[in-house]
């Protein structure tokens, strides 16, 4: 059979992935509600919603505003706490045969680390996505993420917390992506993922309100996709680590596109909302066309445009 | 019993200005809706509008479907121009919708505006219980569903702000004046409507110590309590509107 | 009349404009091609494609992809130099009652000064606008406008190079718009315009090359709004001088909610590409809003977003 | 005479799999087209697709006009599904068009696949000039017009990759036999069609000293020369195909 002389396998760090789709945190809650739609052990490693160590309400309503071929978010990292999600989430998550990514966030180094810590004493949990693109509470509330020191800092604690595979998220509204990745790298990291959302925002003209209670938001979906492979491509020639390509993917040509451009493996957000099935399209569209163009390994296409 | 379906196009009527009624067949078996569940219908297949767009159940035809919806934006009115023979896909049926094991003998239904969508499926249902309804509109030929809750033997108390229609004025003030008046105690309320009728609503409901639960909406993204994108606060903190909603216990909204 | 009642007149430095809404440059040529379908003495200002010193090849093709709402563009800022437009160019456009803002860009500060002395030594030219997303040349083509160290220097010389309304076109592909914003008022600019576009990619996965020649692109278009409108409302916070808003601008609706943002301006730029005359469209469409709405004048607008 | 109007749709007939003819009546008066002129269409009113597509005049039907064209992707496919009434915004005619002050006697013209759409306008002009036609294609059904064709008195010799229609093989070939065996001088070439054929052509061309002209593609946003996106490497530098073209010199084009 032609389906069994292909192989979609990659590795991320410590972790062999089936295939290389991913979901991205955020947008698949704890896996559970998509149970329905899709058989959970095909995807190549679920993403959960970020988690940090006291539960989180987050931000009031309204949280999203659709743009074009984007949508604006503010949920304000609402999650249900470390403790619950290894009580409550896990269990069910631990049947299936398919790694559990853990993306967590903290408003201080320090919580950080507990948190990894936390995480890493779990059984099912398969590796740790650190979420940087979020508000250090230490420094009046500026993004971890853009400062090349703090992120240095930070990855540099919690690669000592953790024996995991440790990703780092890597937030894009940054004048210079490569070296955040390289300072990732640098710092310890098995592996980082790209692209968090870029900070938008819309207004209604008629109220003369942001969209938005929280004013700014993430922009994510088709939109930033350009964006997204650029950035990819830009960390791939930067760093030796596996990059986790995401922004906008909706199709396998996209998956494939981030692949060409550098990506061990990429990672599905918006797309889940547009049909709770997505992910399972990409895995079968990116096994068709490897099928059709005669690429017996995913890894062929790493890193493979021309330019 | 897919939740994720297609379904063709059988009628796209449209009532009035703005106003159409969209009859689905779906191409698969599909789960049967409550009353005050809800669809994510795709309007098309293109990538804007980017998102599927929230309908309520408006009526179940044994197999077929209603959905009564007004062209608000960019995603309605598409689905304006649909034809039949059109397939859309859709996501559904989606949320907790309203309860249905209700004690009390005197159901009070509540509808402003196109809030008659989902309460017309409640109304349906319930019809051999006598419920009261009380539709609220902008104008007489905005009062909507008129012939087809006669074929379901309900005849509504209407208001229209300009009073061409039924009483002139806010539909929560003629129904204030009916509890007033009726002297009956065990009432129990289920409303959908724009958020000052509601909100209207739910100051009497505390006044009067009114049992009631209400149909609220919220933007939203998965429709499936994922993206944490359609929260409503409440007094047990935010709730997810495409979840643990669109139906809320009316005392437990906390309004802005 | 209702129309007279509304006053749509805006200040930019030395400049008065009858209203908002100007042409972006490089995508309004030098304003001869619109001519034959809108009246060009309706616009607010007309801002020519960006000129150098010597003309410019530009990059070889394909030069633009569409994307999700968007298209990529990497023209190369081809131009046919500063001495052909004011020779051929600008008797033309000094026909009409519409201050001509003329874009530009150099390899290096010094060429930056003269094309800016050149060209205020022009009759005609009313007002300059720098382009600092290009790169330069002595920095080992790093790009002008994302070190706010050289950003500030050429602008300080720029400023001494003349004396006409001065804007200062901000790269989007920064951590910090505001400090950037900042940089170029504390150096002398009269006034900021933004976005420029968004770095971004595309991989046509059949053939594995970048769809540009060039590999990476400029994102523009409706995609990019979002990110476009946060940006002009913290630039609007960090500084006192007029901000030109763009970045996906197509309908009237667009247009305001920038200024809600706080631009004192907007300009259009890939939508001039999908209908020549939406320029003339969005002019008239702000005026009805303001009727509708019951607003006088414009400037009431300005920034009033409600947050 | 706007040269931004809209058209409504008379027709959009399917010829074969992904291959459209499009009759579209403009609601405004328009200016007529020249052959290697083209039009930009908006397939929606929709931000995605963005841009507007770049379609060759295919046939003027006095007033009324014709495209034919190709599902090739998002737009086009689009497009595939107007339905008579439809109304689409268009912006045209633009760019050069084929030179028509031609003074040699043997006006040889070429179209590869889809390269008739344009080639079948220039055709019916200068069919009083007895043009001789080549037309090459994949396979026997996507040779393209052939009753319009007849209709007009052209008679094209064809060639097709596989032999089901015509010679096998390649219609530059064809060409360069047909020309040896002629022993006619002052050939004058116009064609349009896949770049391997252009290229073919214009090593043909410069081989046989041959003068001729050439309609190109390539990608574009305004169609109107501001973009300046549209640029193909020529002798005298970049050129846009949307203005200087789409229609040029054999020569002077430079291939990668
Ligand atoms: C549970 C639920 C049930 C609904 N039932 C009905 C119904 O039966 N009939 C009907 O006409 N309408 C109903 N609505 C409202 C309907 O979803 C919106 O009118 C519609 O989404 C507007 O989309 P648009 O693209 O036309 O407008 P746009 O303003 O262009 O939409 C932009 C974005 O905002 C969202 N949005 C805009 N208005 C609303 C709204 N009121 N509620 C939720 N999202 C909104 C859209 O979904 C989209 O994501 C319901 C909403 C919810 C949440
Ligand atoms: C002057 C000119 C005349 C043309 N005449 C015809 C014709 O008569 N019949 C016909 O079928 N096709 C013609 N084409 C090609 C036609 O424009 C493309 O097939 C069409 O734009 C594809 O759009 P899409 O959305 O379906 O494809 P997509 O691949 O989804 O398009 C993505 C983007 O690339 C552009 N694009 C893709 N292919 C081409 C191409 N070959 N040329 C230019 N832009 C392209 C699109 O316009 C769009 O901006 C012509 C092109 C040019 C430049
Ligand atoms: C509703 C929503 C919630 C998100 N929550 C998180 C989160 O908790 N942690 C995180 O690292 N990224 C979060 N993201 C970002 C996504 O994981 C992803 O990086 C981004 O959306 C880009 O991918 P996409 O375009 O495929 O959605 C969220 C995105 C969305 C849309
Ligand atoms: C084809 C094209 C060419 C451009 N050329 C220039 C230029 O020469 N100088 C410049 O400062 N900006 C240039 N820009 C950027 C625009 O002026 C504008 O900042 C950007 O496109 C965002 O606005 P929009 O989304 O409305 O297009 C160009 C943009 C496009 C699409
Ligand atoms: S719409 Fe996503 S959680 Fe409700
Ligand atoms: S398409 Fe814009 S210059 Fe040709």
């Amino acid at each position: 059979m032609a389906k069994k002389s292909i192989d979609l396998t990659v590795r991320i760090g410590k972790l062999k992935l089936k295939n290389p789709v991913m979901t991205a945190s955020g947008t698949f809650g704890y896996g559970d509600e998509y149970a329905e739609f899709i058989d959970l052990n095909k995807l190549g490693a679920i993403v959960v919603k970020g988690l940090s160590l006291k539960p989180k309400e987050g931000n009031p309503p309204p949280r999203i505003v659709e743009t074009p071929s984007g949508m604006l978010n503010a949920i304000g990292l609402q999650n249900i706490g470390i403790n619950n999600f290894i009580k409550k989430k896990l269990p069910f998550l631990r049947q299936f045969n398919t790694p559990i990514i853990v993306n967590f966030f903290g408003d201080s180094i320090a919580e950080y680390v507990r948190a990894a810590e936390k995480l890493s004493a779990s059984d099912g949990v398969s590796a740790l996505e650190m979420n940087i693109s979020c508000p250090n509470k230490q420094a009046g509330w500026s993004i971890f993420g853009t400062d090349p020191k703090v992120t240095s800092r930070i990855v540099t604690e919690v690669r000592k917390a953790t024996d995991r595979t440790l990703i780092v998220k890597l937030s894009p509204n940054v004048t210079d992506i490569a070296l955040m990745a390289r300072v990732a790298e640098d710092a310890g990291a098995d592996a980082v993922s790209l692209i968090n959302t870029l900070t938008g925002m819309a207004i209604d003209i008629k109220t003369r309100r942001p969209k938005l209670a929280n004013i700014v938001g993430g922009l994510s979906g088709p939109a930033v996709k350009p964006v997204a492979v650029r950035m990819v491509w830009q960390c791939y020639k930067a760093v030796q680590i596996p990059i986790i390509g995401m922004g906008g993917i909706v199709s396998p040509e996209d998956a494939i596109e981030f692949i060409l451009a550098g990506a061990s493996a990429v990672a599905v957000g918006t797309g889940n909302f547009i049909r709770p099935d997505i992910t399972i399209n990409i895995i079968n569209g990116i096994r068709s066309f490897m099928e059709t163009e005669g690429i017996k390994s995913i890894n062929d296409l790493k890193g493979a445009v021309q330019c | 019993m897919n939740r994720l379906f297609h379904a063709s196009v059988a009628e796209n009527k449209q009532l009035i200005k703005n106003h159409y009624l969209l009859t689905l067949r779906p191409l698969e078996n599909i789960k049967k809706p409550k009353p005050g569940n809800f669809f994510m219908v795709a309007v098309d297949n293109g990538l804007d509008p980017l998102l599927k767009r929230p309908i309520s159940i408006h009526r179940w035809l044994d197999g077929d479907f209603q959905l009564l919806y007004r062209v608000a934006g960019k995603g309605t009115s598409i689905l304006g121009g649909k034809k039949p023979g059109d397939i859309l896909e859709i996501l559904g049926p989606l949320g907790n919708g309203f309860p249905l094991n209700i004690k009390s003998e005197n159901i009070i239904l509540v509808a402003g505006g196109l809030g008659i969508a989902p309460i017309f499926a409640l109304a349906e249902l319930l019809r051999k219980r006598n419920p009261s309804l009380f539709c609220g509109a902008r104008t007489k030929n905005e009062v909507l569903c008129t012939d087809e809750l006669k074929d379901i033997g309900i005849d509504p108390v209407v208001a229209t702000d300009d009073g061409s229609s039924g009483k002139k004025g806010n539909i929560v003030n003629v129904l204030k004046e009916h509890i007033k008046t009726s002297h009956v105690t065990d009432n129990i309320l289920f409303a959908c409507g724009p958020e000052p009728m509601l909100k209207a609503l739910s100051t009497l409901a505390e006044k009067l110590n009114l049992q009631g639960y209400i149909a609220l909406e919220q933007h939203m993204a998965c429709g499936l309590g994922t993206c944490l994108g359609c929260v409503v606060k409440t007094t047990k903190g935010y709730k997810r509107v495409c979840k643990e909603g669109p139906v809320f216990p009316i005392e437990d909204i906390l309004w802005e």
